[in-house]
């Protein structure tokens, strides 16, 4: 299965990916509505790593884990693995319990601003390919097979 | 005191596109924007604006605009802006103005006064998607003729060559004044490409040792990280005599630039100022010249060509015949609007000559002691084109020099501010932060994009020619015609007008 | 309107060449049936012929074939021979009227032998062939009206304005015999304004007559220019005879390198080489780049061994050779040597940088 | 190959559904004694409050049974099991099993109160039924009595919340949330409560009820009357372990289980809230009623019903709940005295830590950071606090807390 990897000595924190995948996790797919308007809660987020020399920055999505401990802990089914294996939040029926936010260790799901469900990576399924790596300028991140060389 | 010199840009930001996402805050490494947390709205401080262009390029809603900043100075064709801003910047710093990049007046580009040649029915066209079209070219010096014995095998020696697959090569930057990424996104488009780039006056990096063969090692006043194997690493030599910027004085690259990776690679002390002195301390006439050309020769076992690299200046044809006769393999010229990282800015706006009418002066000078064919010429400074390097082949030059079209392929937007330290798009900076927004494994694939589009551009034009192979357009100066210009500018270019 | 050598005139052509490799001489009659055969591919501003062999009796003596334009030129010219060479007979070559050949300068012949001794001869060393193409080039450049268009040994070319069948007829080629010929028939785009533009261009034994339009004319030109050449005729035979008098006579290269130098094989193809011939190739390449001739082209080349005729390397020009017995043609087309010689042993079309190659046999065996 | 399920919630589904997984063939049959299908216990107060709409709280899609081959019997409930036989009764009904899973789940503790009789408008609230029953018999001026303060109590608070004048909840304890917060946290939440105007009435207990049919008064231990129209007891649960208790299946609190799930006798499994678990902080054996705990124990018996070997993962006590928009977020230990408690409170945020050497035993958040799941990491995974690249006290908890290798071998996947 492919998964998006941060590489740390390249990201820049600039921060696009979050705009991009706000955007196309927007209604209006519209970029300046869906931050002037929707207000959406983007699946990646920036992280800075304090080092004494110079700061070091990675983003960071939910991983799509072999055994979600988020699907496990979804009182209402709302979070499944999809047929590609992609762990999905289904809006109606989420309630935003948070107990995948309890459990995620990576803190990869964030509550929507509007408090009705909860916001998570689903690799751009519905877009074809991920948005935040065809967007990074510095190629920081990338869409990887798990095994894949680069990995090692 | 009072700063008098006025903000050189403004930047417009477009309310209703900007979304607040701050990429351009944290972008920006002269922090013209911040954000404006009480008001949640990102302002910009024109003063600090270099017009790099990092902010315009990530917007990611394309918000932001930069103009010059629109503030006229009384007319005064005299008293220009530049001129007044010159003199109150030196008389608040009391200094000498420093600038980057080539020589920026208006004076005219010959390049964009020759016209090429294409076939007509006498003289058909060579369709290069049929044929093969050869770019390839051998630098290196060449004996007078080649003698074969009785039985027929080839007799001479020939003087070693670097193979250039296309006649260009990434020009001298040195290690430091630009970035390690940045050096080594040339050496993997040079080894990608088949062609060469050059170290520059700041030694060569451990890690790039592996790029040998597409490298040329530079030896200049300095002598940084000048040592034997670093002699060898190299495909060929070049010592550097001039640079077009700053024809007849030294570099300066400032103490804080270097850093340990920097001080390693030119072997001096950590943080020291690197100065190279303005002659090399020994070289003071051309023989000393051909003392240091066969020690190098001796250093690296005959095995490297030798190139010699000299500003383009009033008498560069005399130069250029004397470096040939001291027994340099290839000669540099590097014309007034060659790059730097930094330069003072009165010399790199009025000294040396351009680079079209040295070259054209330089071969035929050449031809005429009929020493031409034993030495390749290579011309810098600047091209920005394909059409550039027809016209300096048909000049007479076997191939050229790109620096400043190779950096704005990386993303350099030609600022003019290298000298600072900051550059916004990790070329001309050693802070980790700035070197780290230039990712080699994406701009050598911009250089190889670069140099190859050129390669098939040339290949087209060649074909249009009726040639198929670049050699028989080296001074081939019927090929070119003038337009708008004068009868002694065409008599120095060799070439006849259009319409003749 | 500016004669030809003021400005360059591109032009198409046909050619054509015949050579008996036992030294049978024939005469002038089957090169101009042939050349006559390819009249389109010719407007009538130019024809000419060499022939090999047709003064057996002054086979030691230079022919020198010059046009004059006038008396006073032909005596200072004449004043000039006097002093350089001991000239053992001189007289107009004999013509006919030919309705077409109209404004014909004077054509004179004088058979010469150079005076190598006298003393600045002597301390550059020169020898006779040096010597006498010094004098050929110093006659062209520098006297005005004169041109000397023929100086080898026991050999000549006849040329001029007009169809070449014309100007045999003119020169009554009919009534020579010569075991070698070869003749062109030209189609310059505006006229040359005088006869010394036709081809063949000789120097000394060599003769070329090429039909294409060479694109590194002006690279080529440079490059043998830094060698005392003067093209001053500017055409494309005139520098392409001064690289083969440059490579073969001067700088002492076989033949068949100088043909790898001028119609070089591809990078592409040097590089599948074994090592010793690829490092041989590499150093022609770029030791003589500038001596590559690019465009089409296709000559034939007449010198003291015999004939040579070679195609540009992509072969953009038609060129056929052909052999029956002991003769060697060669052609623009296979009917203008089908004309001359219906059934033949062997006809090929030679491909794009291979040379064919007619020696004479008694040569072979040296 | 016959599996029998007795409950069709957390545990039950999930078991059926890893059985299905490794045994294609095999007939996997689930007894439920409630009348729909599996749901989100926790959303009945959803339902009540009409924020979710009935046909969204199903656990599973529609045809979920019909694509896994699983026969559901609703409203059937278990009465014996003839483990001799291996037979199950239920409602006049007999179901042979080769493998059978307990997954009873949990029943509403009833406290002793006087008078408390099957009275009409006495309810629990644990159930889709109860919490439907509730939402026919309210009305804009009932007055609605609820005893027990908990997780239980407040949600059905939340529920009723603008259907009813009246809401009043009675607890014994000092504090709301007594089994999960500390009165320093619970009162952060009871304020936000009251502020609905809902009535919290601590220390006391319900001592008496007055009323024939419906009960109409209702009397505290202070002998504090107060008018009721609709009484819920929500005191707390306890294990529903009646059946394996009468077939002699070893049982304490809960059933006792091994870390395969399996019960005294060997073809009988257990999993849920009606189980006993390993609590990883104290290592003590406790009933663990959570959700995700019931899942995962659900999925671990499955497998070792249909022959694989699987041990059941560690787990322990972890709450994700909002009343009225305030969000609760806790795990591990609370209290606890050599604990060093840190706390970071502004406002109505709360970030309580408690460490004990060198490791994160337990947390609370309350309206603050959302990457809890990080603190859970680190307690599941007893990471030494030393040994990170800050002091969690000091800095809002990010993935950054790890140090580079650590961090790339989670993110890329080596740990998995």
């Amino acid at each position: 299965m492919k998964r998006i990897y941060a590489f740390e000595d390249k990201c820049l924190g600039c921060g696009l990916c979050e705009v991009y995948c706000r955007t196309a996790h927007s209604k209006s797919k519209d970029i300046i509505k869906a931050h002037k308007e929707e207000n959406i809660v983007s699946g990646i987020s920036i992280e800075e790593i304090m080092s004494p020399k110079s700061a070091f920055y990675f983003a960071l999505q939910c991983r799509h884990c072999k055994d979600p401990k988020c699907v496990k802990a979804c009182i209402s089914g709302a979070m499944y693995k999809d047929e590609n294996d992609i762990v999905r939040n289904n809006k109606d029926k989420c309630v935003a319990c948070l107990s995948c936010v309890l459990v995620c260790p990576f803190g990869a799901i964030k509550k929507n601003t509007d408090g009705k469900a909860v916001s998570k990576c689903d690799l751009c399924v519905e877009v074809g390919s991920p948005v935040c790596v065809e967007n990074c300028p510095n190629e920081a991140i990338k869409l990887l097979d798990e095994d894949s060389e680069i990995l090692k | 005191m009072l700063n008098m010199v006025p903000s050189a840009f403004k930047i417009i930001r477009d309310e209703n596109k900007c979304i607040q996402c701050k990429v351009c805050v944290k972008q920006c490494a002269n922090l013209v924007h911040y954000y404006d947390e009480e008001k949640d709205i990102v302002r910009a401080d024109d003063t600090k604006c270099v017009c790099c262009h990092r902010c315009v390029v990530l917007c990611p809603t394309k918000a932001l605009t930069i103009i010059n900043y629109p503030l006229d100075y009384r007319q005064n064709a005299n008293w220009t802006k530049n001129y007044m801003d010159d003199i109150y910047r030196q008389a608040q710093s009391g200094g000498v103005l420093l600038a980057s990049m080539g020589n920026p007046k208006p004076f005219p580009v010959y390049w964009d006064k020759m016209l090429l040649n294409a076939s007509q029915v006498t003289n058909p066209s060579i369709d290069p998607l049929r044929e093969p079209m050869e770019t390839k070219v051998l630098i290196g010096r060449k004996p007078e003729k080649l003698e074969y014995d009785k039985k027929g095998k080839l007799a001479t020696k020939m003087p070693p060559q670097v193979e250039l697959k296309i006649p260009i090569m990434f020009s001298a930057m040195s290690y430091g004044s630009i970035s390690r990424n940045a050096h080594e996104s040339l050496a993997r488009a040079a080894e990608e490409l088949g062609i060469c780039y050059n170290t520059g006056e700041g030694g060569l990096n451990k890690d790039f040792y592996k790029y040998g063969k597409n490298t040329i090692v530079q030896v200049a006043s300095g002598r940084f990280g000048v040592y034997k194997d670093y002699l060898n690493a190299g495909a060929a030599v070049e010592i550097k005599i001039g640079q077009g910027a700053k024809p007849g004085i030294g570099g300066h690259l400032p103490g804080e630039k270097v850093d340990e990776d920097v001080s390693g690679t030119r072997m001096i002390p950590l943080g020291s100022d690197a100065i190279s002195p303005a002659p090399h301390h020994d070289i003071y006439s051309i023989e000393d010249l051909r003392q240091l050309i066969f020690s190098l020769k001796e250093a690296t076992a005959y095995k490297k060509p030798i190139f010699v690299k000299i500003a383009a200046v009033h008498n560069s044809a005399a130069i250029a015949s004397g470096i040939a006769r001291a027994g340099a393999d290839a000669i540099v010229i590097d014309g007034f609007r060659g790059g730097t990282g930094a330069a003072p800015a009165r010399i790199r706006d009025n000294v040396g000559i351009p680079i079209e009418l040295a070259l054209a002066s330089i071969d035929q000078r050449l031809r005429e002691e009929g020493i031409r064919n034993e030495v390749s010429l290579i011309a810098a400074g600047s091209i920005r084109n394909s059409a550039d390097v027809i016209k300096a082949v048909a000049l007479g030059a076997d191939a050229v020099y790109i620096a400043s079209a190779a950096l704005i392929a990386m993303g350099c937007h030609m600022c003019h501010s290298c000298s600072v330290g900051k550059c916004n798009w990790g070329i001309a900076t050693q802070v980790p932060e700035l070197v780290r927004r230039l990712n080699p494994d994406i701009m050598y694939k911009r250089l190889v994009n670069l140099v190859s589009a050129w390669n098939h551009e040339i290949q087209e034009i060649l074909g249009g020619m009726g040639i198929n192979a670049i050699d028989s357009l080296r001074g081939n100066k019927l090929m070119l015609r003038g337009i708008d210009l004068n009868e002694k500018e065409l008599e120095v270019l060799g070439i006849k007008h259009a319409g003749e | 309107m500016l004669r030809e050598g003021e400005l360059r005139i591109p032009s198409g052509c046909s050619i054509s060449g015949i050579i008996n490799k036992d030294r049978k001489r024939i005469s002038g009659e089957n090169i101009i049936k042939s050349i006559a055969l390819m009249h389109d591919r010719s407007n009538g501003l130019g024809g000419g012929f060499a022939a090999y062999g047709i003064y057996p009796q002054y086979k030691d003596f230079y022919a020198l074939h010059i046009f004059y334009e006038g008396l006073s030129i032909k005596m200072k010219v004449e004043e000039f021979l006097d002093k350089h060479f001991e000239i053992e007979s001189a007289g107009n070559i004999p013509t006919r009227v030919v309705a077409s050949i109209i404004n014909k300068p004077m054509i004179w012949r004088y058979f010469v032998r150079p005076r190598i001794y006298l003393e600045n001869a002597k301390e550059r060393q020169m020898d006779e062939d040096e010597f006498t193409s010094q004098c050929v080039i110093k006659i062209n450049k520098d006297f005005n009206g004169a041109y000397v268009f023929s100086s080898g040994k026991n050999m000549g070319s006849f040329k001029g304005v007009g169809y070449p069948e014309d100007i045999g007829d003119f020169f009554m080629l009919d009534t020579y015999k010569a075991y070698t010929w070869t003749a062109h028939g030209r189609f310059p785009t505006n006229t040359p304004g005088w006869w010394g533009g036709a081809h063949p261009f000789t120097m000394l034994d060599w003769s070329v007559v090429h039909n294409g339009e060479i694109s590194s004319y002006d690279t080529n030109r440079r490059f043998v220019e830094m060698f005392g050449y003067n093209c001053s005729l500017q055409t494309d035979t005139e520098v392409i005879t001064y690289l083969f008098d440059l490579l073969v006579r001067k700088q002492k290269l076989p033949l068949e390198k100088a043909i790898t130098i001028m119609c070089a094989p591809f990078w592409d193809d040097i590089e599948r080489e074994y090592d010793d011939i690829k490092m041989e190739l590499k150093s022609l390449r770029a030791v003589y780049s500038s001596a590559l001739i690019n465009g089409p082209f296709s000559i034939l080349v007449g010198f003291e061994k015999g004939l040579l005729a070679l195609n540009d390397r992509i072969k953009l020009r038609s060129l056929v050779a052909a052999q029956k017995g002991e003769t060697v043609y060669v052609a623009s087309e296979e009917s203008a040597i089908r004309l001359i010689c219906p059934d033949l042993d062997k006809v090929w079309s030679p491909k794009g940088g291979e040379p064919v190659i007619a020696l004479y046999n008694n040569e072979e065996e040296k | 190959m016959k599996y029998l399920i007795i409950g069709d919630s957390a545990a039950g589904v999930n078991a059926a559904q890893t059985i299905r997984s490794k045994d294609k063939e095999g007939l996997i049959t689930i007894l439920s004694n409630e009348s729909i299908a599996a749901y989100g216990r926790p959303l009945i107060s959803y339902y009540l409050s009409g924020k979710v709409l009935p046909e969204n709280i199903f656990y599973r899609n529609k045809n979920f049974y019909k694509k896994e081959k699983i026969n559901l019997f609703l409203n059937t409930q278990a009465q014996e099991i003839d483990v001799k036989n291996k037979k199950v009764n239920a409602a006049q009904k007999e179901f042979e099993y080769d493998k059978l899973l307990i997954a009873s789940g949990s029943l509403p503790l009833i406290p002793q109160i006087k008078n408390l009789k099957e009275q009409k408008n006495v309810f629990t609230f644990l159930t889709f039924d109860e919490s439907r029953k509730i939402k026919e018999s309210i009305n804009p001026d009932s007055k609605v009595v609820i005893a027990g303060a908990g997780l239980i109590g407040l949600k059905a608070a939340e529920g009723l919340y603008g259907k009813v004048a009246k809401i009043t909840v009675i607890d014994l304890a000092d504090r709301v949330m007594a089994s999960v917060l500390d009165k320093s946290a619970a009162d952060i939440i009871q304020n936000h409560i009251e502020k609905k105007g809902i009535e919290f009435i601590l220390n006391k207990s319900v001592a008496e009820v007055e009323g024939g049919e419906k009960v109409e008064k209702i009397i505290l231990s202070d002998a504090k009357t107060l008018d009721c129209d609709i009484f819920i007891i929500a005191v707390g649960v306890r294990p529903n372990i009646s059946l394996a208790k009468n077939a002699q299946i070893r049982t304490s609190k809960g059933i006792i289980v091994n870390e395969y799930m399996q019960t005294s006798e060997s073809d009988i499994y257990a999993a849920g809230d009606c189980v006993e678990s390993l609590d990883l902080i104290s290592n003590e054996s406790k009933v663990l009623a959570l959700w995700p705990n019931a899942v995962s124990q659900g999925e671990t018996a499955g497998a070792n019903m249909a022959g694989e070997k699987k041990l059941v993962p560690s787990s322990f006590a972890m709450n994700a709940i909002s009343f009225f928009g305030m969000q609760l977020i806790s795990a591990g230990i609370i209290g606890g005295s050599d604990a060093d408690i840190y706390v970071d409170k502004n406002g109505d945020k709360l970030r309580r830590l408690n460490i004990a050497n060198d490791n994160l035993i337990g947390f609370v958040l309350i309206n603050d950071n959302q990457r809890a799941g990080i603190y859970t990491a680190l307690i599941n995974d007893r990471v030494k606090l030393s040994e990170l690249e800050y002091d969690i006290k000091l800095k809002d908890i990010g993935l950054n807390v790890y140090t580079k290798e650590k961090r790339r071998d989670k993110i890329f996947g080596k740990e998995e």
